[in-house]
């Protein structure tokens, strides 16, 4: 195995401040307090099998685990997914590029715009279209403001896991703020099919900029709000901290990317590694933790909200002027205002409605940082309109897939918090 | 030809999806038609005092009045209608202003069923048997158009529209609906309430196809129907 | 306009793997910065293996394992496709390689976990057997779903399942 | 008074076991086991810890059965009663503290 790379180093020079050498455990630590948990496992005694399964209120929609069960301790889990599987793929292979748009942001339904952006991303990328400067900044606008309403579901759906109510109304009451912004700027509230190859569908409305900037300035005080109330709760404080520890190499090694992968100590984020959009013209940190375990997962998260914020904020603040939408004919759809104008670009709409944007020959692998982990998207095209094969490598589809990694050898309340801390949803998992 | 009563009552789960692979017909047979067969076997419709006899409406009022102001939903979330459910329950639209708080997630303490989402093939016999785990009377209201009718997932895996499935009273379309959308079709769920109407009321029993085995016909050999009361 | 370059440090992993199976690597090509090796399905397990260990590569990570239907190859018309992910270079690199109807291809669970689920949503949407996989099973449809779903010629509505026949209305 | 509160109770239960619709089906008698067909019958044999610490859980739930009545008629009763109450939980503190030193508490 090579050596694994020396995260400290990479993390101190992403600019996150690296806690002394003392305070992180090592991954020698972090594995032995592991194994520790695992050998409880071995003690033989009749199995009784319960089913975790698809309606139930701990399993983020329909996942179902079949766990084998010592007493309380789970011995082994049997994932099975598939419940919601509704043949994107398949459906994607019998549309153009512009209509695959709405598909896509049914799959992660909680940050629709975010899969939409990935998706446009990997077609420009095929397409070699190019997107104007103030089309990636709205692009980036949204897609934090995605983010932010993931993380905060995230939190009050996590924190009702394990056994409060109150918490859940606190935070969709902030969700609902970031909610408005984005059915102003896209008119939808979760599905918003708001991206274009090119560009993005419509110009920030006015008024859009006092409002964001107010939610902008009051939501870092709502985290430090949230962190008040958990990061000292004493029952949560017990039932995350050392939890459900996943270290950098299981990370590597079931493809756990995102917020569990940042807490392992990997200072591994796509819009710092391959940046996109205007992620290169903004200065953000990156949320680092070296726990692993759940406490540190809601760390992470709550850091993202405020990078998040300050994303938005350097984006609002140098919005440059200029077309939103690509006016290039062969890829981009026109302005409605002109299609109404001018012959040309009634033209344009019409081969684009109808016909699609032609793709060149080849096949691409566009990834980017979706708010749950890292998806991919590849896109094999024949050339013409409709593309020949289309997988949306989405990361809940692996994080289901390590639950039984993560899970056997800890008490059925562990596999709640775990369940919920590595934030599966399973339109993106069964695609 | 097996008689299949609607919903499947004791169905196991491959007849239903063996009943799914032709597409399930039940039309809804006009209120009071049909042989609704002996007392015991009835699917709800007439409350019935032990000779049978159908309660008086005044009695049905009032036990429809007293129901209507806690419709306890089943915690069962599917896509990402679930999400904008979820969102009524929140803080802003709160639902629980309505008598609506407590989700319940298990079907033995639940009023009825929201089914929001799209149900695949996968699914569709898990939904139909917490339908049935749902103690009478029960009411079932199809959130988005994907529960409605499958919406743009026109694949193989999805069921057309969960009223093939489950038989269900109120229909709120959207993709997903607004929370206040479902708001209303919550409200229009407690008029039924009041009015203790159910969507199994005016379902005749519906004769299965042919592809169910005599012996797996799930209905167990019927007496001849008795001219029972239809609802 | 946006150039898409190979990085400096995909070349150094290509001339390594250059090195190392010469014209075992049936194919090279250049998209978009991105470098895709064709590999026999002989070699598919060892070129991985390379691809894990070796330390210019160092591939630690499978991105994702799909499976593709051509057609109009008709020798061998199916395709699985490997994309691995570098974290030390932070490179990228995508293995191909082309089966015949029903040929076995070995399994990379030993290599990478991860892909126990990829390999068998493959399998049941394309019908690549995977030799020495642990739990080889339907994983999204049913389990007495017939047919392989993303294979150009399986109908979008589905054979079986899932349809409200509007033609048996008022017949049954 | 006895008569109408038991008739009380038993006319409750009655009533609504005519008057609610039921519907039988097997479907609904099964166990619930998240909407999927149950595996085993639902009298599965489980772990004896459970037994322990549901045994244990009745066993000190009683002990406040008793101090409740206690602390209201504390006053009547004078202090004589308030060290009788000490001796009544000191016994029980030494059955909790030998099962805790047992380790039924913990799940190893």
């Amino acid at each position: 195995m090579s050596d694994p790379v020396d995260h400290v180093a990479r993390t101190a020079e992403r600019g996150a401040p690296a806690p002394e050498a003392g305070a992180r455990p090592t991954l020698a630590e972090l594995k032995e307090r592991k194994a520790r948990s695992r050998q409880r496992v071995e003690r033989g005694g009749e199995v009784m099998t319960v089913s975790m399964g698809p309606q139930h209120p701990s399993m983020h929609g329909v996942y179902r685990a079949e766990l084998d069960l010592d007493g309380e301790l789970i011995v082994t889990v049997r994932p099975e997914i598939g419940n919601l599987h509704r043949g994107v793929e398949k459906l994607a292979e019998a549309r153009t590029y512009h209509q695959i748009i709405p598909l896509t942001d049914r799959l992660d339904y909680i940050s629709g715009f975010a899969m939409n952006h990935g998706f446009c991303e990997a077609v420009e990328k095929l397409m070699e279209a190019e997107v104007p400067p103030r089309g990636r900044y709205i692009r980036t606008i949204a897609s934090e403001l995605c983010r932010i309403a993931n993380h905060i579901l995230w939190l009050g759906v996590h924190i009702m896991d394990l056994g409060t109510q109150t918490f859940f109304c606190i935070c969709f009451r902030d969700r609902e703020y970031v909610l408005d912004l984005l059915e102003m700027l896209t008119g939808a509230r979760l599905t918003h099919s708001f991206a274009r190859i090119g560009g993005v569908a419509k110009d920030l409305p006015d008024g859009f900029d006092h409002r964001c900037r107010k939610v902008i300035d009051f939501l870092p005080r709502r985290v430090a709000e949230y962190e008040r109330i958990v990061k000292h709760n004493r029952i949560y404080y017990k039932r995350a901290k050392g939890v459900g520890i996943f270290t950098s190499e299981d990370c590597y090694a079931w493809r756990v990317t995102g917020p569990p992968l940042r807490s392992a100590g990997v200072a591994r984020d796509l819009r710092k590694d391959e940046p996109y959009a205007a992620y290169d013209e903004v200065e953000f940190d990156v949320a680092v933790e070296y726990n692993a375990d759940v406490y540190d997962r809601f760390l992470v998260r709550m850091k993202e909200i405020r990078e998040s914020c300050k994303i938005i904020r350097q984006c609002l603040d140098n919005l440059p002027d200029g077309p939103f939408l690509a006016p290039d004919f062969a890829h981009a759809m026109p302005l409605k205002k002109n299609v109404l104008r001018n012959p040309s670009a009634m033209i344009q709409d019409f081969v684009h409605v109808f016909r699609g944007p032609q793709a060149p020959k080849g096949e691409v692998y566009r990834a980017i940082e979706v708010p749950k982990g890292e998806m991919g998207v590849y896109i094999r095209s024949e050339g013409g309109a409709k593309p020949a094969r289309v997988r949306f490598t989405t990361p809940s589809f692996y994080h289901g897939q390590v639950v039984p990694a993560m899970v056997e050898g800890e008490m059925i309340a562990d596999m709640v918090a775990i369940f919920a801390s590595i934030d599966v949803v399973l339109g993106d998992c069964d695609r | 030809m097996g008689v299949i009563d609607r919903p499947f009552r004791g169905a196991t789960d491959s007849q239903v999806r063996s009943l799914l692979a032709g597409g399930v017909q039940f039309d809804r047979g006009g209120v009071g038609g049909g042989d609704s067969g002996p007392a015991e076997e009835t699917l709800g419709g007439a409350v019935r005092l032990p000779g049978g006899i159908a309660m008086p409406v005044q009695i049905e009022r009032v036990l429809g009045f007293g129901r209507s102001f806690s419709f306890w939903p089943l915690l069962f979330g599917l896509a990402c209608c679930a999400i904008e459910m979820m969102a009524l329950g929140g803080s802003r639209f709160d639902m629980s202003r309505f008598g609506m708080e407590a989700m319940r997630a298990s079907p033995r303490q639940a009023d009825g069923m929201i089914v929001a989402g799209w149900c695949s093939v996968k699914m569709a016999p898990r939904v139909v048997r917490l339908y049935e785990q749902i103690p009478d009377p029960k009411w079932v209201l199809a959130m988005g158009s994907c529960a409605i009718s499958g919406n743009i997932w026109d694949t193989y895996n999805i069921v057309q529209g969960v009223d093939s499935l489950i038989p269900v009273d109120v229909y709120v379309p959207g993709c997903p609906p607004r929370p206040e959308a479902l708001w209303q079709g919550l409200e229009m769920i407690r008029e039924r309430i009041k009015q203790s109407r159910h969507a199994y009321d005016g379902l005749r029993r519906i004769p299965a196809r042919e592809t169910l085995t005599a012996g797996e016909a799930a209905a167990p050999a019927k007496p001849a129907a008795q001219a029972g009361v239809g609802r | 306009m946006k150039v898409w370059s190979t990085p400096p440090t995909l070349e150094a992993a290509a001339a390594a793997l250059e090195r190392r199976f010469g014209d075992r690597v049936l194919e090279r090509l250049e998209f978009r910065g991105e470098l895709t090796c064709v590999v026999a399905p002989a070699d598919w397990v060892e070129l991985l293996c390379f691809c894990k260990d070796a330390p210019e590569l160092a591939f630690d990570q499978l991105e994702c394992l799909l499976g593709d239907h051509l057609p109009e190859r008709v020798a061998t018309p199916f395709e699985v496709v490997a994309h691995l992910l570098s974290h030390a270079h932070g490179h990228r690199l995508r293995v191909k390689t082309s089966l015949a109807e029903g040929q076995a291809l070995e399994t990379i669970t030993g290599l990478w976990p991860s892909a126990g689920f990829d390999e068998r949503e493959t399998w049941e949407m394309f019908g690549v057997v995977f030799a020495g996989h642990p739990d080889l099973r339907r994983l999204l449809t049913t389990d007495d779903f017939e047919g392989f779903p993303l294979r150009k010629d399986f109908p979008l509505q589905g054979t079986v399942g899932g349809r409200i026949r509007t033609d048996l209305r008022g017949r049954i | 008074m006895f008569a109408i509160g038991s008739a009380m109770a038993i006319a409750f239960v009655t009533i609504s076991h005519f008057l609610a619709p039921t519907s039988k089906n097997p479907n609904k008698g099964q166990p619930y086991e998240c909407g999927v067909v149950p595996k085993s019958d639902a009298r599965a044999p489980f772990n004896v810890h459970y037994y322990l610490v549901a045994v244990l859980f009745v066993l000190f739930d009683l002990e406040a059965v008793f101090i409740y009545p206690w602390a209201i008629s504390l006053r009547s009763l004078g202090t004589a009663a308030l060290f009788e109450m000490f001796v009544f939980i000191a016994v029980l503190l030494v059955g909790y503290i030998y099962a805790w030193k047992k380790g039924v508490f913990e799940w190893e």
